[in-house]
């Protein structure tokens, strides 16, 4: 068997394989360790870290829905601290990168987070803009284009660290959102995050999650992802992180054909705890196959 | 590394009207199954997995005993004999089986799966086992408990064949009663049922090992979706995951939502 | 059996019942005539028309998505007079309402269409601002307020015809493009719309669709229609006409939950031709079940 | 009304590899149905129905010859005898099977389906039949057309075993030969296929009837997503409904894309 490039460069973060996975999906790493080693993943994006830990959303946090699910886990996590403390040691035992999420309930936040981890052994940051379960800060921010412009200026300022931008889905337009945050000093820009969605349960006659509304994942909203990564690829010179209902190496090629530098695996992994292996190895044989000798090559080659 | 792959079932059979038994082949490098844990079965229409506790362990085989409730579990009835399926596991915390006297075993509607997976275990020790099982209607596995309980009492809310009412109404009774000295209890039914049951024990200031269920998606503590509140310092509370901390929490630990 | 009455009255366009067909789906309604008696349809919305006859895209048109499809049929009709002449009488034939919905390449069409159909034989208007296989036409409108407010204020100015306003879910606040329908003159809102969406070939490595993105609908995308239909009601009081993934009972249920007064079946005609008198007739035993005189007190009767 | 329900599956066979027969009882209520028609399945696992022509119409069964290409088609070969499936049909219009003396059929890849279908048909009277089939790879049902065709020329692009390259080439040689008169010509199989013949068949001014093949969703004629350029007017196209005003076009009739 031939061999083919899958070193990727998103602008600064150098991953060993396109395929990470996506924060909120893989906890902290140390959950997954069990069912496939973590040094086969190109980075991994912590679950959505905040300043102070949160305790998230009471009630039901989950409902299925035809090929997908929302949730409505409201930021769970330990903080920025423990983090720091206990998960960046426990990652660092594999090779692989380390991308922490920040969450902010206001700007200042978001910064002082960005502050913090500056002087921490993380790889990039991932400014999540668009996290629709905190009613006081992700949904506004990631749809505000003037907003947007101001959170990702200052985060810019606040840490030299390598800057990823998460984008909500949930916009007018999209190509707009990533332009300014390329402007505005994003090393690269991951979409999508989870649309906003409503399961109601009639029998009890009220909305599942307890909360109403939460964000929707899974091959359902794969079209929608494929879409914006195709539009913002035309809107922006920085890479691109896809992702949304990614579930097997075909959906991958999509992606990669769409725009995206690198993908990373959601929901899919609750159902194949080792997807990400399998997706790594089918898109190899994929690119030998086509006579690819890198995985950069994959990026946007559409045929005219 | 922590199995997750195909299974062969073996044994297939219909318990009641929709609840159902598989027996599948323990793959080798399978570690230690305990009672009250459960496998994440993947179920080839629906996106997510369902877990299902394990409700007999034997040398080679696992046993799960299903009911059918939506269109998961309607898929799972399909599989046959010398089918495979998709599982991951052992997962969660079971029980803890520590040397009792007498125990007292409560399972309502497909709770009694679990419940009757830990009675066999138990029985390998001279464990006095008393039982009380509770169903919305008729009720079912009665005779797997006789085979290791000394006193199996049955009630249902609706079939006229048993005692009717509530599975509360005979907890209360037994606790009561002088006489019957029981150390620990094991609940598994609707988290209704175990709200009341906690209730009852704290009353009785008898410890109860409750096992819960909710909805999951990962089942192994990385999605953050299956949690409840479990008591944290003096005052506070955390939310705890049913799939990672639990599904067995005890009594004193869990508090339930209004 | 107890009886339940299925009536609705949409402010001013009274149906039997609330199950209709979604514009696209059901064609001219003969097309289903073999299948269904249309006189069991509370209302049937016609393929989108337009003021001249419309050939349609070119090339492939469907993809199909993980429980969804993506569409680019591209308004393919044989234009105003043509439905006038021989679709309305052949429908008349049936004891249903008609909705002619309605799309322009400009404002100015919208009015000359809504203007000859004032005087024609259909029911009810409905206002297409949403579709986004017409590049010079819907996207643009249903997207940006200022024109939504001209659209539908000259549209309402031009015929004293019912008026619905069909929206696109492609927007960040979807609350505030029906305040707009609303306060210039709609008489009822339906949604969703098609979500923008792309599948991708990756042996030939171009999009399916051979205009790259397309409208997706079916049951991937109902978790969004819920959540809008439930976000719509809190924003305006004209009634809702809900769609989006509609396929039994269940869903139907959740959307009248949600706050819609009256549904329409879109994709689920593809797969189920008789499906919308199923629907009613579940949604009949399951009022009569719960004790409902009639299905309007269902509408956004959630326990709390 | 038209037939739309479940039907019994009453024999199930592989004929290779990847192509599989069903014969199914037909419902009493359907009408008459014709070869080059389709009937549309319902496909448990996918959203939307898998169009298929009829292979052999009898008196009282419907036989279908498919190809397992993506998820529908492998959920349908999973059907076993006894089975239901959903099908609604009979659909779209089929080939015109006026009294010719003598007419050849060409069929490529799957396409030899709908086309031993109409040959069997066509077998009733006495038409002269002669058949050209080409493969990729193995032929399949080569036999089932030498029961009733005169002569069957079979060509594969990669079997050794047979005549090597595209269905082409024999047809030009057939049209070019003055002894063969031919009154029509009968073609189903990958749309390049088509429009080879189309031309082909344009060349030699032999009236040929092309079954169309392309992704459906309703298969009725309402949702406008199945459709072809067709000649209107003298200089004009429009965009006909391949399920509705086809799948059955007259070789002079469809404009194929670049
Ligand atoms: C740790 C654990 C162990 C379990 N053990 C068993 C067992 O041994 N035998 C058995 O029959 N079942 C068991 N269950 C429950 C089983 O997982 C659910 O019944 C199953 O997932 C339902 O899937 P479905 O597709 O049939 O129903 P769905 O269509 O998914 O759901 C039908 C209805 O049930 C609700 N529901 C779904 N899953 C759960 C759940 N886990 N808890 C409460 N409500 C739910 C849904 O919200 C919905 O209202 C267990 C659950 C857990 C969490
Ligand atoms: C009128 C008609 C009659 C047909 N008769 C037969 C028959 O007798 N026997 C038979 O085996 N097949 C027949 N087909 C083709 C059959 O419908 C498709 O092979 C089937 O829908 C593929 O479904 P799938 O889920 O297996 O593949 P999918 O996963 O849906 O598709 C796999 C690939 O094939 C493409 N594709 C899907 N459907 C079609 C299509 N209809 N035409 C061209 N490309 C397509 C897809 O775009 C995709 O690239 C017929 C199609 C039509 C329209
Ligand atoms: C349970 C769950 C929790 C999530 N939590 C976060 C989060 O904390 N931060 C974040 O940026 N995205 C979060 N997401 C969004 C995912 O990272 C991803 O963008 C989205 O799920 C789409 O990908 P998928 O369809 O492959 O899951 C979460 C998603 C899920 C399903
Ligand atoms: C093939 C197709 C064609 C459509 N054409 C139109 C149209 O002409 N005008 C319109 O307002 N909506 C059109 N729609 C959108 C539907 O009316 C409906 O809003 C959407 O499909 C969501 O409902 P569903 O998921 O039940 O299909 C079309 C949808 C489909 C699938
Ligand atoms: S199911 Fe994912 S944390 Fe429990
Ligand atoms: S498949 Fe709907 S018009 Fe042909």
């Amino acid at each position: 068997m031939s061999s083919v490039d899958m070193r990727v460069d998103l602008n600064g973060l150098k991953l060993k394989n396109p395929i990470t996975v996506a924060s909120g999906t893989f906890g902290f790493g140390r959950e997954y360790a069990d069912y496939i080693d973590l040094s086969d993943i190109g980075a991994i994006s912590v679950k959505g870290l905040t300043l102070e830990p949160r305790q998230g959303n009471e009630g039901i946090r989950i409902a299925e829905t035809p090929m997908g699910m929302i949730n409505s886990v409201g930021l769970q996590n330990p903080g920025v601290e423990q983090f720091i403390r206990e998960e960046i040691p426990f990652l660092r035992q594999f090779d692989t990168k380390i991308i922490a999420n920040i969450n902010g309930n206001n700007i200042d936040e978001y910064c002082k987070m960005a502050e913090i981890l500056s002087y921490e052994d993380v790889d990039s940051l991932e400014l999540n803009i668009s996290c629709p379960n905190v009613k006081n800060g992700g949904l506004a921010f990631g749809t505000n284009p003037s907003v947007v412009k101001e959170v990702v200026s200052r985060v810019r300022a606040a840490s030299k660290k390598h800057l990823i931008v998460k984008l909500s889905p949930n916009v007018t337009n999209i190509k707009e959102i990533a332009m300014i945050a390329e402007q505005e000093g994003a090393d690269c820009i991951s979409l999508i995050n989870t649309l906003s969605g409503m399961v109601i349960d009639i029998n009890k006659r009220k909305p599942v999650l307890k909360r109403g509304s939460g964000g929707l994942s899974g091959p359902a909203i794969k079209p929608i992802a494929v879409r914006m990564v195709y539009d913002v690829y035309d809107a922006v010179k920085i890479p691109i992180l896809g992702m949304g209902g990614i579930s097997n190496s075909t959906d991958a090629i999509e992606f990669f054909l769409a725009g995206a530098n690198a993908i990373a695996i959601g929901t899919a992994n609750f159902v194949e705890p080792r997807v990400t292996k399998q997706i790594l190895a089918d898109l190899k044989s994929y690119l030998i196959r086509n006579n690819y000798d890198s995985v950069n090559e994959l990026v946007r080659d559409l045929s005219v | 590394m922590k199995f997750q792959g195909l299974v062969k079932v073996i044994q297939k059979k219909f318990v009641s009207d929709d609840v159902f038994k598989i027996v599948i082949e323990k793959p080798e490098h399978m570690g230690e199954v305990r009672p009250g844990q459960f496998f994440n079965f993947n179920v080839e229409r629906m996106l997510l997995r369902r877990p299902i506790s394990v409700s007999a362990i034997g040398e080679e085989t696992l046993e799960f005993t299903i009911k059918i409730l939506g269109k998961g579990t309607k898929e799972l009835s399909l599989l046959k004999t010398l089918d495979e399926v998709d599982i991951m596991g052992p997962l969660g915390n079971g029980f803890d089986t520590l040397n009792h006297k007498k125990v007292l075993l409560v399972g309502g509607g497909i709770g009694v799966a679990p419940i009757k997976g830990l009675g066999e275990f138990l029985s390998k020790d001279s464990i006095e086992m008393k039982t009380l099982l509770g169903f919305r209607d008729t009720p079912y596995m009665i005779d797997d408990f006789k085979a290791f309980s000394n006193e199996v009492i049955t009630v249902s809310e609706n079939d006229k064949d048993y005692r009717l009412g509530y599975i509360t109404v005979p907890l209360e009774e037994v606790l009561a009663d002088p006489k019957e000295k029981i150390d620990m209890i094991y609940a598994c039914g609707p988290l209704v049922m175990l709200k009341s049951v906690q209730k009852i024990c704290a009353q009785f200031n008898t410890p109860v090992q409750l096992l819960m269920e909710e909805k999951m998606a990962c089942g192994i503590g990385a999605c953050l979706v299956c949690t409840c509140k479990t008591k944290e310092g003096d005052f506070g509370f955390k939310h705890s995951r049913m799939c990672l901390e639990g599904p067995m929490f005890y009594g004193d630990e869990v508090i339930f939502d209004e």
